[in-house]
């Protein structure tokens, strides 16, 4: 029994010394690679896209019309919060997976690239009605407004390719747990496992959503059940959010200890953070229906605390982080209650932006906490409050974290390593996009308390004089946006930079190690299907009731319509 | 040895406990939900046609002992309903049809009574009444305009009415059957015409035989 | 465990439910739920049935007004809103095509407006002024000309 | 005894007015969301009366199938549409609910279910997924409203919701059946 487990412990270690010697096999690195460099083209794009908008939005510019508010709207929400997201954390986590167990098996390599092509594919689908004008209904897509029917198949395509991603995942880390037997997924793999588990299990309404739209737009069905469609979209909508930040997370416990010379904060809280993530998030996107009609009061508030729920085990997430802080500050001589700020590397990029995005979930998260409560939304529902709210936390908590890993995970992957000048470049860069984001955020919650709604392009309601009042604020948001953008330009070079012109060398994968002589987890923690089938059983819960009143009391349907 | 027998005793215990459980919760197997055991509790009480003040279809009021000495064959509705209550009516239509008519009006009164006085006002009755071939005399329409007086006879006679969000009711349905002294002696399914007919009109006879 | 993080974690729960708690209070005691009226009508014969196919404002009490409503692309019937201060104003809405969403900004008032569905929410206006009415739902190329007013005397 | 406290605080919860009534206000949560956390809060529960009277637990539940019967014979009563209607009307048989639940479910199953070969941890499952799919079917395609206090679309609802939690137990148990637990979970 010794000598198998000492021997186990012996090929572990010579693995990690291949890696640490060898580094990930080309193969691999170029798949993450080839998702890094479209995640932040993706960016570019739509940080371009994204500074129009807030040019036109405070009146400063003219959009030509060949290329409207709406449809650069459409395309910026799509390219950040679809493909710059789903690229970096299919990319990252790969590289994670094939990091921690040992390179991944050819047949996965294999279906993520496939993936890859699918996604590309359905992205250039989507993206040509788009630009044709053809496709002007937001990231949300709500029927009865109709696009054009190709827009919907890119969509399709999208989804098959993160489903593609996701088995993927599964089938190496199953293989692993078959070759490890009775040992714990690796932490930033379990991590990965938990993502995959929400892409797919997520994606799924809003799979079903676009089955039913796709006959509709083409004309072959004549009306469409618009509550239904939009209870799934949400069920999806709000889920796919929470993974990037789960997948931000994911550096904060694994990676951020590393960089600080600490330990990994509690092995067994931290799988179960991620596994009350896995359960309960899907529940959560009820809320952004909470002022919707054909949903009674008691169940609106059933689905207030599902939503709220979600903040537990980023409350935990929050005390951990600081504590760990405070343990190596400590370790290094920190003295008093906040000795451990002065003992931090400031000067590292790759612990200085995850820090600030930390530091962005505080009110981040407070925000999000009070818009999921009913009355406290009604106040700023459809506003530009929720825009701002969506800037901190996608835009700041997860963008920003993003930032930082690829100062050590794109030169990983080009066996390069990140010179001082880029991670000086790194640093002015995580001060600009703090201070744009601080500004513009800031900018939009307030415009959004004073009544300025959301999705819409510059306008003054004929002079209204509460519309005017709003204009001061609409400026510092363009005024934010071109810090943002000139934060993105930084970003950009220098990903390519490491990616393609560092010097080389050999850079670290940093995970952090439990403290030593820390408890063992138990073996409960593995039992993935027992946390779906949870997962499958709170979401059966939560939707069964405003679906069955939708589809049963239905009202009679709506046919497509095309307003733009 | 000692130790099977105990668990097989507790078994034995609980089990028996579950008998006696259901058989309580049940009214002894016999009525597994609220609805049966209501009708088979009103059966057992036979509970008093409170004096209650109608309004009917031709804006006449009075109370219900203008009946007295006729049984009174029941339905509750409401005319916005658009779903139970116009199947109850016809339902009611073809009880009234199948009886012998020299009972009709003499010996047996009809009434159709509305837990939505606000809406149902004895012109929507008159016209509502109209649909289910109702003469408006010998089948009458009514509603109970004082809200106390009404609750008080639905919680007597047991008609559970819940307004949902949208302007409707639901509620359960059956028929009635008040004696001639103004007690409920029975209740039975609205949806088997044939038998209720033939219940009442056994009821009758009997009435008429004793008569003579 | 360390006692702070039993602490904090029994102060994150506190505060959860302190928010479920204050929600609840004011939604079902003080009655200040999110609308959530639940009537459905078929969005293609808006015109046709009461009580939109006469929309406009009605008094139907003291200082208390209805107001039905239809939103359609791009704008709001009823246009021109007229009540005196300090009146509740009842809102009966629909929309007539896409999803809309009716706000009045320096109110509370703020409901999706969805085809199919009849939304109902109240509001007591107590300020005289002229109150912004706008959409708050992308609806279409016209969509940041959606508004009206209601004016407040 | 903590895991006893947290039951008991639970349960308390539950039976304040507000959340008793909301939690009733709408069928399916009613059954499928207080029931299981009355439960649930036995569950919980059961530990103090598992240290304070170890001998009859050992006694009278030795294999674990009268806790597991009396389990069944509650949480089935429960599922009879008449219980739940009267929980609503009459107090007595509220005040039922909230004894049995927890007590005489909740407490014996966490007596049972370690005493429980996989066999008839197993079969409890089955015969919940198809007692659910029956109710299921029951629900949603009897034309009768079953509940004079709900409304038929919140029966319906119900039923859907019976199905959705069966097909979730028969995807635990394909799970199980695929799945060796032991060969992630023990060392080799």
């Amino acid at each position: 029994m010794e000598s198998i487990a000492g021997n186990t412990v012996k090929t572990k270690a010579f693995k990690e010394k291949a890696n640490k010697i060898l580094g990930i096999s080309p193969e691999d690195a170029r798949l993450s690679k080839s998702y890094l460099t479209v995640a932040f083209i993706a960016l570019l794009l739509g940080g371009f896209l994204g500074l129009l908008q807030g040019l036109n939005r405070a009146g400063m510019l003219e959009l030509p019309t060949w290329l409207n508010y709406y449809q650069v709207l459409t395309a910026h929400g799509l390219l950040l919060v679809v493909v710059l997201s789903a690229f970096f954390t299919i990319g990252y986590f790969y590289a994670g997976l094939s990091h921690t167990l040992g390179g991944l098996l050819p047949k996965v390599r294999k279906m993520a690239w496939i993936g890859f092509w699918m996604k590309m594919f359905g992205f250039v689908l989507a993206v040509i009605p788009i630009l044709m004008n053809e496709a002007s209904v937001m990231y949300t897509f709500y029927p009865p407004m109709a696009a054009s029917p190709i827009f919907y198949i890119g969509l399709v395509f999208i989804v098959l390719g993160i489903w593609m991603c996701s088995f993927g995942a599964f089938i190496n880390v199953a293989s692993w747990r078959k070759a490890n037997p009775g040992q714990h997924i690796p932490i930033l793999s379990f991590f990965a496992t938990g993502v995959f588990v929400l892409l797919f299990f997520g994606s799924l309404p809003v799979a079903i959503e676009v089955f039913m739209i796709i006959p509709w737009a083409f004309g072959w069905v004549e009306t469409i059940n618009v509550m239904v469609a939009r209870t799934l979209f949400w069920a999806f909508g709000h889920t796919l959010v929470n993974i990037w930040y789960m997948t931000a997370i994911s550096a904060w416990y694994v990676i951020v200890p590393k960089i600080i010379d600490g330990h990994r904060w509690s092995d067994l809280l931290t799988r179960i953070v991620v596994i009350a993530l896995v359960i309960m998030n899907i529940t959560g996107g009820f809320h952004h229906q909470i002022v919707d009609p054909g949903i009674s009061e008691s169940v609106k508030y059933m689905h207030v605390f599902m939503s709220l729920a979600i903040g537990f085990p980023s409350l935990m997430t929050a005390y951990a982080m600081f504590a760990v802080f405070e343990r190596t500050a400590r370790k290094k001589g920190g003295k008093g209650l906040i000795g451990w700020f002065k003992k931090m590397p400031w000067g590292d990029v790759r612990f200085l932006a995850p820090f600030i995005a930390m530091a962005a979930f505080i009110p981040a998260g407070a925000g999000g906490i009070v818009q999921s409560t009913n009355q406290l939304n009604q106040v700023v529902h459809n506003t530009m409050w929720v825009v701002g709210h969506f800037h901190l936390t996608l835009g700041m908590t997860v963008v920003m974290t993003f930032f930082g890993i690829s100062y050590w995970l794109v030169p990983y992957l080009s066996k390069r390593v990140l010179t001082p000048q880029i991670n000086k470049l790194g640093i002015v860069q995580t001060i600009v996009w703090t201070l744009g984001m601080v500004m513009m955020s800031f900018a939009m919650h307030w415009a959004g308390l004073l009544g300025s709604p959301r999705r819409t392009s510059y306008t003054t309601y004929n002079d209204n004089a509460t519309a005017l009042g709003w204009d001061p604020y609409l400026f510092f948001l363009a005024i934010g946006g071109t810090l943002l953008m000139i934060g993105v330009l930084m970003q950009v070079y220098a990903v390519f930079n490491m990616m393609f012109f560092a010097p080389k060398g050999v850079t670290e994968f940093p995970i952090a190690d439990e403290e030593e002589g820390a408890a063992p987890t138990p073996k409960w923690t593995e039992r993935w299907g027992l946390w779906i089938v949870l997962m499958l059983a709170l979401v059966a819960m939560a939707y069964v009731i405003p679906l069955v009143g939708f589809l049963v009391d239905a009202p009679p349907g709506s046919p497509p319509f095309k307003t733009w | 040895m000692m130790l099977k027998n105990r668990t097989a005793l507790s078994s034995l215990l609980v089990l028996l406990f579950g008998v006696v459980l259901f058989y309580i919760g049940t009214d002894g197997f016999q009525a597994y939900t609220a609805e049966t055991a209501r009708v088979n509790q009103l059966m057992e009480d036979k509970p008093q046609f409170p004096d209650v003040t109608l309004e009917d279809n031709k804006a006449r009021k009075y109370t219900f002992s203008e009946f007295e000495g006729k049984y009174v064959f029941i339905t509750f509705l409401y005319t916005a309903c658009g779903t139970v209550c116009p199947e109850l009516e016809m339902n009611m239509f073809g009880v009234y049809d199948r009886l012998p008519e020299e009972y009709i009006g003499k010996d047996i009164q009809f009434l159709s009574i509305s837990f939505d006085p606000d809406r149902d006002d004895p012109e929507t009755l008159d016209s509502y009444r109209k649909m289910f071939k109702s003469d408006g005399e010998t089948w009458r329409m009514a509603r109970i305009t004082d809200k106390d007086e009404l609750n008080e006879l639905l919680d007597r006679f047991g008609v559970t009415v819940i307004p949902d969000n949208n302007g409707n009711f639901a509620h359960n349905s059956a028929f009635y059957l008040v004696n001639p002294q103004g007690r409920l002696i029975d209740v039975m399914d609205y949806k088997r015409i044939e038998e209720a007919a033939e219940q009442v009109t056994s009821i009758l006879d009997d009435e008429a035989g004793d008569e003579k | 465990m360390h006692r702070s993080e039993k602490v904090w974690l029994l102060l994150s729960f506190g505060m959860i439910i302190g928010f479920m708690l204050i929600t609840g209070y004011q939604a079902f005691a003080l009655g200040m739920g999110p609308p959530s009226h639940e009537e459905r009508i078929d969005p293609q014969k808006v015109d046709e049935t009461a009580p939109f196919d006469r929309p406009g404002i009605t008094k139907i009490g003291e200082n208390e007004y209805e107001v039905v409503m239809t939103l359609q692309i791009f704008s709001f019937t009823p246009n021109q809103i007229e009540v005196p201060a300090g009146s509740t104003v009842h809102f009966t809405l629909t929309s007539k095509d896409v999803v809309h969403g009716f706000q009045v900004a320096d109110t509370n008032i703020n409901a999706m407006v969805m085809p199919g569905y009849v939304q109902k929410i109240s509001q007591k206006f107590e300020k005289p002024g002229e109150y912004l009415v706008l959409c708050n739902e992308y609806c279409g190329a016209g969509h940041q000309m959606m508004a009206t007013t209601i004016t407040v005397k | 005894m903590r895991q006893a406290q947290y039951g008991l605080v639970l349960l308390v919860i539950l039976i304040l007015p507000p959340v008793a009534n909301l939690l009733e206000s709408i069928m399916i949560t009613h059954m499928h969301m207080q029931m299981p956390l009355l439960v649930l809060a036995g569950f919980l529960i059961a530990k103090f009366f598992q240290i304070k009277y170890p001998q009859f637990f050992e006694k009278w539940n030795a294999n674990g199938l009268p806790g597991l019967l009396l389990f069944i014979i509650i949480t089935g009563y429960w599922t009879i549409p008449r219980t739940m209607d009267e929980t609503l009307t009459m107090a007595s048989v509220e005040a039922f609910k909230f004894f049995s639940l927890p007590f005489l479910a909740g407490v014996p199953l966490r007596d049972s279910w370690p005493k429980l070969s996989s066999f008839w941890k197993n079969g409890i499952i089955i015969f919940f997924a198809i007692l659910y799919l029956g109710m299921g079917w029951l629900y949603i395609w009897s034309p009768e409203q079953l509940c004079n206090n709900y409304l038929l679309i919140e029966q319906i609802t119900l039923g859907w919701g019976f199905l959705t939690t069966a097909v979730c137990m028969v995807i635990y148990l394909g799970y199980s059946y695929f799945i060796d637990f032991t060969q992630y979970e023990t060392e080799s």
